[in-house]
């Protein structure tokens, strides 16, 4: 079972992976974005850290929808409320539970996805974050570290990609031989699942 | 990149505090990132609230005042401001008649005016919503998050801010904020990438001796890198692609516009380029602007923007406007 | 470096091509290279012209139109303009009541407009000079040319431009206008040199991470160059430069200037330095302004101008004008 | 003794030298000035050569004059009122003679050169054409080939000094180093006598 904890550190690990890698993020946002993925989530997971270590919510829900909240709040840009909205619809669908199983996270997360697909238009293959957050929801069922390595290789497998959605559709043909930053930060965010299980 | 800055962090509260004692005529909420007209909320009258990524000045925040924006909501460095921002603003600008966001179509912007136009209504401010997209360099399509709003944000935020300034209803001011967007087309080039503070080097590379064709306003690439053309050349180019998209019956206003670092000694050359160009394709102007209206930081190049107008368009264009980046009549 | 031009040789007069365009209400002579205001000249008021070499846009055309100068005179990129142009532009705004040459303390430009004052005198035109020297950058000795002109041409043209367009006579316009300069001090920095279309190459290198320090507004390097210092630090050095060589006693009026190719965003941080320095050495400021005044073609950096204003001084400066490049009041 | 054609030689032999050399010019003037020297010249003798070729002046002194004149109507910065000056003042100083023998015309240079001094206020040693200029006009009875070597060592000359007129002085000493533009367009003019001369 996940209790409130385990959310808590999940929401740590990735602002520490998020500050880690940021300069990558935002170097990958260069050259088909606006050069600033990397400090946006620096600045939300630096928010959402502050928040939780302030308000101490109790519950994995609450943790969540915290989180997102903050998010949306802090960070801007397009993946402030496509990132705020998956953690904020993620902990509603957790209710207000003190733990939660793998297979309700798993659920709640899938829900998550769905609403920043609904949210933001884009489906798998548009080269967007969600290539790394579908692959890895449908991973959940063998664990953290699966759903880990089925982020990392839809983020790896963006860059022969055109881009449809977000800026990088702006570039047409040219967006083709880059990763995308936002599926590059879902991978993190998930890898952060398999640091907060102590896996 | 050398900067003139202290630290990448507090751009744009440094900013903020720089506009705050240069604009005493305008309240500057530096914690909360709104830039609000002192007089609002002004009884009657429709309040016009925009905003988007910092790094476009004047955009957004110096075309707050009589006659345009009641408030602007300056994000980070090219990054959509937040909802927060939005609906603190509207908050500001809401004497009851209704609040129009106007908003550049960007995920990012779309995304976060839309949350904050739920929490208004939420709190009983009426919002209508006009979305400028006006960039012919991408294709409106399935395929893309469409066009881009770029320079007719400028014409969008004057037209419909005299509409509003004359007390009409939040509907017409929309309706006429869509009319300025429909009518308007744009294409940008740039010289040189531009430099966020955040990243510190240039956002692309871009060769001696080539441009970019159709870029936007966040330092992104454009559509096509070419061999260095003339000031003549970008003209037709230019105008060639916003005339294969809209063919004006109306005279148009000209937004000549810079990126942010070209001279406006080349931008006044080039605009001899661009009007040029529209006589040879029987396009009669009504009015031209050169300078940097609606600019991408450091970045060297320019955009041209052309906005058909009927009289009606005409005159609130030319009605007064009294804000730091664009004044007449007051 | 890459520039929006067609070719080195004709950028002056495509740029005059350009403001014609933009700019109805000045007649641009393209060929004789003056840009003068259609009402000029204006009855019983005193004319004011200045010029300069090109490249400082919107100096000096820019500020041609009621409230500020009557005619200017662009020269090539950095180069004095030639007496034929002074002479040129005298005659066409003196209506008897005298012109004022407003003339910045360079060499060429006191040379040419010296002689201009000569051929004007022989044609009957009554002649007096204001010389702008304002850069405390340069020790004014016998062993240099002087003080340069800078950021104070703009506080000496629009005050003396109010006095003129308030029909004060020659003798009046002049004193005002030495009474502006003689309380202006200005000090510049560069992050950048600047490209003139001549040359096409920088004018100096400047290595990442170095600065000057005391440039003026033609490409030159300054009195020294330090390591890359914060917009705090620059602030300090630069207003204390300032106020090392005069000690207001009366409100300043500010000008913090853009050389051409930093951004606005930087240069509001910038002015928000510049503010709490001045706030911290009792100096009290009555109007700011920022942004890209007398620039450096696409120079990066900033300059500081002071202007100590008495209640007159401040009343002329508030006064209407309605110039492409300073409108208020009209 | 020197007729007009003499001069029109020495003006349209300047005008190509200073083609030539125009971007060596306006190098020298980018450390130290403002990077115009060489098109500022350019323009000046360009439209000096066009106005003889057009109105053909009869006489020493005129083709001076026009060419002095020329110069201050086309060339503007400081350089253009100078050599507008040397030049007018010098062919004022010849009259209207159809010939004038070497001695009256390095008398009239010498005329020329004051004349430039006075209006510029610059004295040698200041690090500017004066500097070329003088030991020009002294090494004139020496002949022109004399005076062109004067004229070259006199610019090189320029090199150590301290600036104390024109853009340069700004530098203070840090104009210390760097040959003065002017002075080497000076040494080019000299020059140009001895290819007017054919010697
Ligand atoms: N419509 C969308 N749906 C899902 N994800 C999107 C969408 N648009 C953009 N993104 C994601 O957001 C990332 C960019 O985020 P960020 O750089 O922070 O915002 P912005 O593009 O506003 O600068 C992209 O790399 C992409 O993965
Ligand atoms: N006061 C002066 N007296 C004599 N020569 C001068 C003086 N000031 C400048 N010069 C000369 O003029 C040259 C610069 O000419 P130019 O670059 O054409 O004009 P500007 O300095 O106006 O750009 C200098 O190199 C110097 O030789
Ligand atoms: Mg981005
Ligand atoms: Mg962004
Ligand atoms: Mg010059
Ligand atoms: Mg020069």
């Amino acid at each position: 079972m996940l209790d409130a904890e385990f959310f808590r550190r999940w929401m740590t690990a990735t602002s520490a992976s998020v500050d880690r890698e940021a300069e990558r993020l935002t170097a990958l946002d260069s050259p088909i974005g606006d050069a600033d993925h990397g400090s946006n989530l620096q600045r939300g997971f630096t928010a959402v850290a502050a928040a939780l270590e302030k308000e101490a919510p109790q519950t994995p829900g609450a943790v969540l929808t915290l989180a997102g909240r903050q998010l949306i709040s802090t960070v801007g840009g397009a993946s402030g409320p496509l990132y705020g909205t998956l953690l904020r619809r993620t902990g509603k669908a957790l209710g207000d539970a003190g733990e939660v199983s793998a297979d309700e996270f798993a659920q709640a997360l899938r829900a998550g996805v769905d609403a920043v697909m609904t949210l933001g238009g884009a489906a798998p293959g548009d080269k967007t974050m969600i290539d790394a957050l579908v692959p890895a929801v449908d991973a959940l069922g063998d664990g953290f570290t699966a759903a880990r390595a089925a982020a990392e290789e839809g983020a790896l497998a963006t860059t022969p990609l055109q881009a449809r959605k977000g800026r990088a559709s702006y570039l047409g043909e040219r967006s083709i031989g880059h990763q995308d930053p936002g599926a590059t930060s879902s991978a993190l965010l998930i890898a952060g699942l398999v640091e907060a299980a102590g896996e | 990149m050398k900067m003139l800055i202290n630290v990448a962090e507090t751009v744009v509260a440094d900013a903020l505090r720089g506009m705050a004692a240069a604009h005493p005529e305008l309240v500057v909420d530096v914690d909360n990132r709104v830039i609000v007209r002192r007089d609002a909320p002004v009884e009657g009258k429709v309040g016009l609230v925009s905003g988007g990524g910092s790094g476009h000045e004047p955009l957004h925040g110096g075309f707050v005042g009589p006659g345009m924006l009641s408030a602007a909501c300056p994000g980070e460095v090219f990054t959509s401001p937040v909802p927060d921002q939005m609906l603190r603003a509207a908050a500001a600008v809401d004497s009851g008649a209704g609040v129009l966001f106007i908003v550049k179509n960007y995920t990012g912007d779309v995304l976060n005016f839309d949350m904050a136009a739920e929490l208004a209504e939420d709190e009983g401010i009426q919002v209508a919503k006009v979305l400028v997209n006006d960039d012919v360099a991408v294709t409106d399509s399935l395929y893309t998050a469409g066009r881009r709003g770029t320079g007719a944000t400028l014409f969008v935020e004057k037209i419909a801010g005299a509409a509003a300034d004359e007390g009409q209803p939040l509907e017409r001011v929309e309706a006429v904020g869509r009319q300025v967007n429909e009518n308007s087309r744009s294409f940008g080039v740039a010289l040189s990438a531009c430099t966020t503070p955040a990243k510190g080097s240039p956002t692309f590379d871009l060769p001696p001796g080539e441009l970019e064709l159709g870029i936007g306003i966040h330092g992104e690439p454009g559509r096509e890198r070419r061999a260095m053309m003339t000031s003549g050349e970008i003209a037709e180019f230019a105008v060639g692609a916003i005339l294969d998209d809209m063919t004006p019956r109306n005279p148009v206003l000209v937004l000549v516009n810079g990126m942010g670092a070209t001279p406006l000694l080349e931008l006044y050359g080039f605009n001899a380029e661009v009007q040029r160009v529209l006589a040879q394709r029987g396009v009669s102007v009504a009015h031209t602007l050169v300078g940097n209206y609606v600019t991408s930081l450091d970045m060297a190049g320019a955009s041209v923007t052309l906005c058909q107008v009927d009289q009606e368009m005409l005159r609130l264009w030319n009605a007064p406007v009294k804000t730091p980046g664009l004044r007449w009549g007051v």
